[in-house]
């Protein structure tokens, strides 16, 4: 039953959400530092700190708290940053460009270069460009993103003067000098996860190549050229694009450091901010809305995936 | 004559020591004659088809001989024209009918792939010319299977998408690599039934391989018997069924079992 | 061992040993004090004293590397054993029996998942106090999920092969089959995990010191030394080059080690 | 921002901060010093400081103080407008007092307003404020912002009345404002302000090498450095703030004056400054920093001259002969701090004291160190809100809920309700001295330095000054171009 | 003589992804074998004897009916010689296993053992330290039989053992499974759809189509005289008739 299956997963998708939000409520609980300390920073006492606890309901039992909280987000209200005293569905409509901008940026770098490098590879198999591809490769995936960004800050924004590092330009303002200036950040994000799917796909092509069915295209008299991309490519990429479902996840959780070394102030800058601010309304929408990316880019790998593979089983999880 | 194979020796160098799989083969295949290569597992069956069908690996290994295909030398054959004989002129189907397949094509275009590199025709044309394929070889679904992807056929099914997707450009050759090793014997003797129908019909010429002499007994005219990578006996096939002359080959047929049924 | 006779892991054991090396002769002995200041020698660039210069406090950073690769070593090492050995006990459990604890475990792990190291660290910090030890703990935690998810993944298919079946059938116990029998098979792609996640895990160490939450001062980390030598990048790029090279070797060796592992178990 | 490098528009600024207004708008409520001193620009009080640290007449145009101190009259200047374009009145005044001096929820906003009696109004233009208790202090508490009464949502619309205006945000990442047109006092220079967020201090120098800022006020003296030779004016000024390892006086074992005398003999506040700030900060010996000329004194520096041996010695007396092995705990958010703790780390290990550095998020330090007072020490800089010695000492009396060291000395709040009672100047002033020497001998914390600042501004812009208090004037800055055009 | 394994109105049906309704795959499937005894299971591609072993040995769940096996360490050829050897191990230790779990044999020992079943098998001691991936088709068929010997059963379960193997080694397998039925008293169910193989290894034949049993007897008077017109099918394609 196709319905039934998507339910599920609809459940499925609901209840990671829930349990996400509720680690986040918890964690609030344990560690120390409130908003109310936050707010009174050093003016703050043990008295005004209880009575802006109380003005701000937060002294009310965590499970009820939690409740109102759930049952709010789910009339679309993620209530109010203390912070900024902006509603945060505004503050992230705001960020959540910026971020997506970067990881979609990254990731299409990611799938084209890798396609077209590893497919390179895989026919040039045992060749000196193999070869080269290889120990490049290795590196390539060994060299932290965080590391990356800060050899491009100096190599092409101190020395060649490509860009202005920190010289993030708002979207709002310019988008085309916005776009240029995630170019750098997406491809340090992008190298890593590039050269892991360059030696995914190399190696998946490699293995279909010795199947049989790539013998039967053979014998109707197809070139090599038209095996690799009219039979094998295809069912080569099945195992990159569970690669890239869980790269593209990744991305968009793991984006904090890289917006660090880029002063970019995406998703991962209000999120480290508002965690430091205890600015707990943000906090939670954002983890939310992030675990909320890494489900949905699941779902449309898992969609993709059983277009691509009649095989798959309904109700079968891949990764 | 159709195929003519001289002195044909396969050696692979992918080991320390080369190691000779085809020792010398000659063999010879007049138009629309079926003939039957026997011999136990390893024997160098596949070989000698797969060098006939052009689908040597070329790394690692070393070809000597001939092999003569309508006036042409397919060994010596650049790999471009040798490609516009594969599909065309010789077919070939595979042992494995669960592996055989691209599992993520349509049983359709797979089918007509032949079509679409050999011949001019348009969409409709090749799916129309794929469609009565597949009726021929007795998929009557034909619709249905043309749109489904293999994993949605069963083992029998599949073997005869194989046959049609051999047959569809119409080849004077087809070779035909233990075909019915994976099915069970109802399906088995549908085959062997199809491929004398398309023998008769079409005339064309089939290379069978097998390792079960008394399949190879009922459809082939005549036999080839191999060893270690060499032919070892070869006639007509009642002849070297019933009157072996050597050793190896009167093992094989002692080890087919003996259904007396008049006994009991 | 001798199975491993290939390029990759040769040159793996080479890069990894001498990084352990370093690690270990950092123990006992380092050029000079690595949290000893010299005013004299504050931010002076590369001589025959200092190898790789010294940092704004005048500290030598060679010395500082060594001390610093032993920690982010040994943080990234069991942040990476904590990450797999939990990770591959709920992943094997929830993928070879299955039901709803898988369905339980499966749904606590991606929200897990989707929560941010950073935060699961502060938790972990905050109940337990800071330190490596905890630090690592954190880390540890926060690495479980990816593992468990492949490790099940992995697991479930091996499950249908009808080896497990006749395993079964010869008395082995389901602990023997999941870890003496699926295990190994799983190994290639546990492996290149677990290369990953060191790559990971240096990263993450990076990022907790930039909330102050990692390596504690004046103690050296790679990823503090690194996030630090950003602000002198300009007048001495040595000071970021030298922690990133050393990090970008050590997880070399590992993912080469990793590779002619993979190999090995291929051919 | 970007447009701003070719040097065609003179009425645009960018500037760097190093963290986003996180907490209010209001001003009286908010208590980051990063984001008060922007806040500077924006809302005046009836008084305000100049960059000498004289109080001058703002939105009062004049004020009458009576002979027992105790009867402050201001008299409102004529047609001052709010950014909203109404005009202050009384009420405003009246109402911004109140604001500030309501008790309901404890202490009054600005604790000095405890002390007032009433706030009236006798006419349109006429407040009168009445003390309970003279207050020689009390006038620069009347920097306290006016606000409108009519705003209803202070903390996210700020509506003053200085000489920026507010004019919008985008959160982490800028605010910008802009030149009130309707400013009573000399308009601002520069048009427009942009306040950039660079979260990450170490790509500021990057920054402004690439020109995406055009001002940073807070770097450090490394990166004054890097600045060197490039189109950037360093300018040099102080913090203003009284950086020393705080010390929890109620927990063993600096419950002993002979221990945290050791502690201040053993460390070296110029070695730290050759460290940390390059060389350039200024001791200090008790919290007090020479802002406060009246009240600084030198003497207090060479009290504790660094003396290993006298240090041991009163390390043994104290019953750790081997010393022993403490926490320091420190923000992380502000890294002359850390840096500082390393090199203390490193002064105290000469004397056999082991201390580890644990670096918090500042939030965590708020609640922990500040509130709850649960450390054994820490490294941070504090700062006076106000220009008067209260503002600096009040904390260290033993009941003051911000007195996070637990410093407990019946001398010392003796001789600060004293000071706090006379009316004579030269008494007060004794007073406080007094005080400055008990908190010195009692060795209540390790005093260290008062940081300096290195501001950054590029060489096109002039103007910039530096004021006693925690503050950026923005209004001071202009174009050098810009100005020899006209 | 007792009966080894009793199945009783046996009912199995699988879930269908896509469709509601369950396929069922056998229906009331019943059967005996003695101890000791030849069984031979035989029918078209689907028809449901793998289903039937799987269930034996309780591989599968089972919707209704009862199944009693007496036997000790009852053992199953897989059908597919593909996945049934782990990929991981060598040769040597697959073998191994089922010594390690049941005896407390040496390794030497255990080594020794191994040796003797491989020549048993017919294979060479040189393949010990193989792969199974190193292995051919036969080669790895003749390993499975081999680890199920190993355990010592009174019950083997070989799912189509002979299917990947030519007609000499066929020959030479089937001769080593009915020695050790001789000399053990090993009962075996043999599966498979070969119905000439049957006919000279099987004490007694069952045909199955479509998860239902239709005829069982004797080789010899099933063959000579089918009752069924399925069965008649059957011997038909297989040349028999
Ligand atoms: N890539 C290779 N490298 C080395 N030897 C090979 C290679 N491929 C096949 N051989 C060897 O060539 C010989 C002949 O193989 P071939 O596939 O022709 O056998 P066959 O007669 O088709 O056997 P079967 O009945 O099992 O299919 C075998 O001994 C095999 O081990
Ligand atoms: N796990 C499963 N889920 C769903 N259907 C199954 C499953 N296993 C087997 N079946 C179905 O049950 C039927 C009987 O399968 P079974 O494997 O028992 O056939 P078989 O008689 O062994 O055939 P063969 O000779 O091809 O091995 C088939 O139609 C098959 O599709
Ligand atoms: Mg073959
Ligand atoms: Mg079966």
């Amino acid at each position: 039953m196709k319905v039934k299956y998507y339910c599920k997963k609809f459940i499925a998708m609901l209840l990671t959400l829930l349990a996400v939000s509720f680690f986040v409520f918890a964690a609030f609980e344990i560690i120390p530092g409130d908003p109310a300390t936050s707010i009174l920073g050093t003016n703050a006492t043990k008295e005004s700190v209880q009575a802006l606890r109380e003005e701000m309901g937060l002294n009310a039992p965590f499970l009820s708290r939690y409740f109102s909280w759930v049952l709010s987000c789910c009339k679309g209200d993620f209530g109010i940053s203390y912070s900024y005293h902006i509603p945060v569905r505004e503050m992230i409509a705001d960020k959540l460009p910026i971020t997506l901008t970067m990881t979609v940026l990254a990731m299409l770098m990611t799938m084209i270069v890798s396609v077209l490098l590893g497919v390179f590879l895989a026919k040039h198999t045992r060749s000196v460009w193999d070869k080269c591809g290889y120990v490049v490769n290795q590196i390539a995936m060994a060299i932290p993103a965080f590391f990356l960004g800060i050899l491009f800050t100096y190599l092409f924004g101190l020395i060649l003067k490509w860009f202005t590092p920190g010289g993030y330009i708002s979207y709002q303002k310019n988008f085309v000098g916005f776009l240029g200036y995630l170019i750098m950040p997406s491809i340090a994000i992008a190298i890593p996860k590039c050269a892991m799917s360059v030696k995914l796909l190399r190696s998946s092509i490699l293995t279909e190549a010795g199947k049989d069915y790539v013998r039967t295209a053979y014998s109707r008299g197809n070139s090599t050229s038209q095996v690799l991309y009219r039979h094998v490519l295809k069912n080569a990429m099945i195992p990159v694009i569970t690669f890239w479902g869980m790269a593209l996840a990744d991305m968009s959780a793991g984006s904090i450091v890289v917006e660090q070394v880029f002063n970019i102030p995406g998703l991962g800058r209000i999120l480290l901010s508002s965690i430091s601010n205890r600015d707990y309304p943000v906090v939670e929408a954002v983890i939310v809305l992030i675990a909320f990316l890494v489900v949905i880019t699941n779902f449309l790998v898992d969609l993709l995936y059983r277009k691509m593979d009649h095989r798959m089983q309904d109700g079968e999880d891949l990764k | 004559m159709l195929l003519e194979i001289k002195q044909l020796t396969i050696e692979f160098h992918d080991h320390l020591v080369p190691e000779t799989v085809v020792k010398n083969v000659t063999m010879s295949m007049e138009e629309g004659e079926i003939v039957g290569i026997v011999g136990e597992s390893g024997s160098g069956k596949s070989m000698t088809a797969l060098s006939v069908a052009g689908l040597l690996p070329r790394k690692d290994m070393k070809k000597k001989g001939e092999i003569w295909f309508e006036g042409q030398e397919l060994l010596s054959l650049p790999r471009k024209e040798l490609r516009l004989l594969q599909g065309d002129e010789i077919g070939m189907i595979f042992q494995e009918p669960m592996t055989a397949l691209n599992p993520t094509m349509k049983i359709g275009k797979q089918v007509e792939e032949s079509l679409y590199l050999h011949r001019d025709l348009s969409r409709t044309e090749r799916r129309e010319l794929a469609l009565s394929w597949l009726e021929k070889v007795e998929l009557n679904d034909s619709e249905r299977v043309y749109e489904s992807y293999p994993h949605e056929l069963s083992g029998g099914m599949r073997q005869r998408v194989m046959i049609a997707a051999a047959m569809v450009a119409g080849p004077k050759l087809l070779i035909a690599d233990e075909p019915t090793t994976a099915l069970d014997v109802t399906v088995q003797a549908q085959i062997i039934q199809l491929l004398k129908k398309i023998n008769e019909k079409n005339n064309t010429a089939i290379l069978f391989i097998s390792h079960d002499l008394s399949l190879v007994k009922d459809l082939c005219d005549r036999v080839y018997v191999m060893k270690d990578g060499e032919v070892v006996e070869h006639g007509k096939s009642e002849d070297v069924f019933y009157h072996p002359m050597e050793d190896y080959t009167k093992q094989l047929i002692a080890a087919i079992p003996v259904i007396d049924l008049e006994q009991d | 061992m001798k199975k491993y006779k290939n390029f990759n892991f040769i040159m793996g054991v080479i890069l990894t040993g001498l990084v352990v090396l370093i690690a270990i002769i950092g123990c006992f002995y380092t050029p000079y004090d690595p949290d000893a200041m010299d005013a004299v020698a504050k931010n002076s660039g590369i001589s025959m004293d200092h190898w790789m210069g010294c940092d704004n406090f005048g500290r030598d950073i060679f010395s500082r590397i060594m001390e610093g690769i032993r920690n982010t070593f040994l943080i990234s090492l069991f942040t990476v054993a904590i990450g797999t050995i939990v990770g591959v006990l709920i992943g094997a459990v929830t993928g070879y029996f299955g039901g709803w604890l898988d369905e339980i475990l499966m749904r606590i792990n991606d929200a897990l998942f989707a929560f941010p190291s950073v935060l699961l660290a502060l938790v972990v910090i905050s109940l337990l106090g800071t330190g490596m030890f905890r630090v690592t703990l954190a880390l540890g935690i926060a690495f479980i999920p990816s593992f468990a998810r492949i490790v099940r993944s992995e697991i479930k298919k091996q499950v249908t092969q009808d080896y497990v079946e006749s395993a079964k059938l010869m008395g082995a116990g389901n602990f023997r089959i999941i870890f003496v029998h699926i295990l190994p098979n799983i190994l290639p792609v546990l492996l290149s995990s677990i290369m990953i996640g060191f790559n990971n895990a240096v990263l993450a160490e990076a990022g907790l010191s930039y909330l102050g939450i990692g390596v504690q001062p004046p103690d050296a980390s790679l990823g503090r030394m690194l996030s630090e030598a950003q602000s002198f990048l300009f007048s001495m790029p040595w000071y970021a080059l030298f922690p990133g090279t050393v990090i970008v070797i050590m997880v070399l060796g590992f993912a080469l080690m990793a590779e002619g592992i993979t190999q090995a178990q291929m051919k | 921002a970007g447009d701003k490098a070719e040097g065609t528009s003179y009425d645009s600024i960018t500037i760097g901060i190093p963290q986003d207004l996180e907490d209010s708008l209001d001003p009286h409520i908010v208590s980051a010093a990063g984001t008060k001193e922007i806040l500077f620009n924006i809302y005046e009080g009836l008084v305000k400081y100049d960059a000498q640290g004289n109080l001058n007449a703002a939105i009062a145009k004049d004020y009458v103080i009576s002979e027992d101190g105790l009867v402050y009259t201001f008299t409102l200047r004529d047609g001052v407008k709010f950014h909203d374009g109404s005009t202050v009145t009384v009420e405003d005044v009246i109402y911004s007092i109140n604001r500030c001096a309501d008790t309901s929820n404890g202490d009054p906003l600005v604790p000095a307003f405890s002390n007032i009696a009433s706030v009236e109004a006798p006419d349109a233009s006429n407040v009168v404020i009445t003390l309970n208790e003279p207050d020689s202090e009390f006038l620069a508490y009347m920097t306290t912002a006016i606000i409108p009464a009519s705003n209803e949502n202070p903390e996210s619309v700020a509506i003053g009345t200085g000489p920026y205006k507010y004019v919008t945000r985008v959160p982490q990442e800028s605010i910008t404002l802009e030149a009130f047109d309707e400013y009573w006092g000399e308009p601002a220079h520069i048009q427009n302000v942009n306040l950039k967020i660079c979260a990450n201090p170490d790509s500021i120098v990057m920054e402004l090498k690439g020109g995406s800022i055009d001002m940073y006020a807070r770097i450090t003296d490394s990166q004054a450095a890097e600045l060197e030779g490039s189109n950037f004016n360093v300018l040099e000024g102080t913090m203003n703030l009284v950086q020393a390892l705080y010390l929890n006086n109620d927990v063993a074992p600096f419950d002993d004056v002979r221990v945290r005398q050791a502690l201040c003999y053993a460390i070296n506040p110029q070695e730290i400054m050759d460290f940390v700030s390059g060389g350039q900060g200024t001791e200090i010996g008790s919290s007090m920093f020479p802002a406060f000329a009246k009240y600084y004194s030198e003497d207090l520096n060479h009290v504790y001259d660094q003396n290993i041996e006298r240090a041991k010695e009163l390390l043994a007396e104290a019953g750790y002969p081997d010393g022993f092995a403490f926490t320091i705990t420190v923000p992380s958010n502000y890294q002359q701090h850390i840096w500082t703790a390393q090199v203390l780390v490193e002064e105290l290990k000469q004397i056999g004291v082991e201390a580890t550095i644990e670096t918090v998020e500042w939030d965590s330090w708020l609640s922990d160190v500040y509130v709850d007072r649960n450390y054994t020490s820490t490294v941070v800089g504090v700062d006076a809100p106000q220009l008067t010695a209260r503002a600096l000492l009040e904390r260290f009396t033993s009941d003051s809920d911000k007195n996070f060291v637990n410093f407990s000395s019946a001398a010392y709040d003796e001789a600060f309700a004293n000071a706090i009672a006379t009316t004579d100047d030269a008494e007060q002033t004794g007073y406080y001295e007094e005080c400055l020497r008990i908190l010195t001998d009692e060795a209540a914390n390790v005093y260290i330095q008062d940081l300096p600042t290195f501001v950054a501004i590029n060489d096109s812009i002039g103007g910039y000054e530096f004021y006693p208090i925690y503050v950026q004037d923005f209004a001071s800055l202009y174009y050098i171009d810009a100005t020899v055009e006209q | 003589m007792e009966e080894i394994l009793k199945v009783e109105k046996l009912n199995v049906s699988f879930a269908q992804s896509l469709k509601k309704n369950r396929k069922q795959v056998l229906t009331d499937v019943s059967l005996s074998m003695k101890k000791g005894e030849i069984l031979g299971l035989a029918g078209e591609s689907g028809s449901g004897k793998t289903t039937i072993a799987k269930a034996i040995l309780g591989m599968i769940p089972i919707d209704q009916g009862t199944i009693t096996c007496n036997a000790r360490t009852p053992q199953m050829v897989f059908q597919d010689p593909y996945s049934s050897l782990n990929p991981a191990k060598t040769v040597s230790w697959i073998l191994q296993e089922p010594l390690r779990m049941k005896t407390k044999e040496t390794a030497a020992g255990r080594v020794e053992k191994v040796k003797s079943v491989l020549h048993q098998i017919g294979l060479e001691e040189n393949l010990m330290n193989r792969k199974p991936s190193e292995l051919s088709g036969g080669q790895r068929q003749r390993i499975c039989i081999g680890t199920a010997l190993m355990s010592e059963p009174e019950l083997l379960i070989a799912d189509e053992p002979v299917s990947a193997l030519d007609v000499t080694i066929q020959a030479q397998v089937l001769q080593l499974l009915k020695s050790i039925h001789e000399k053990k008293q090993l009962a075996i169910l043999f599966i498979s759809h070969d119905l000439r193989t049957m006919y000279q290894f099987c004490d007694r034949i069952v045909i199955l189509r479509n998860g239902q049993i239709v005829e069982e007897g004797k080789p010899s008077t099933l063959y000579a005289s089918p009752k069924e017109e399925y069965t008649r099918l059957l011997l038909q394609s297989a040349g028999i008739r």
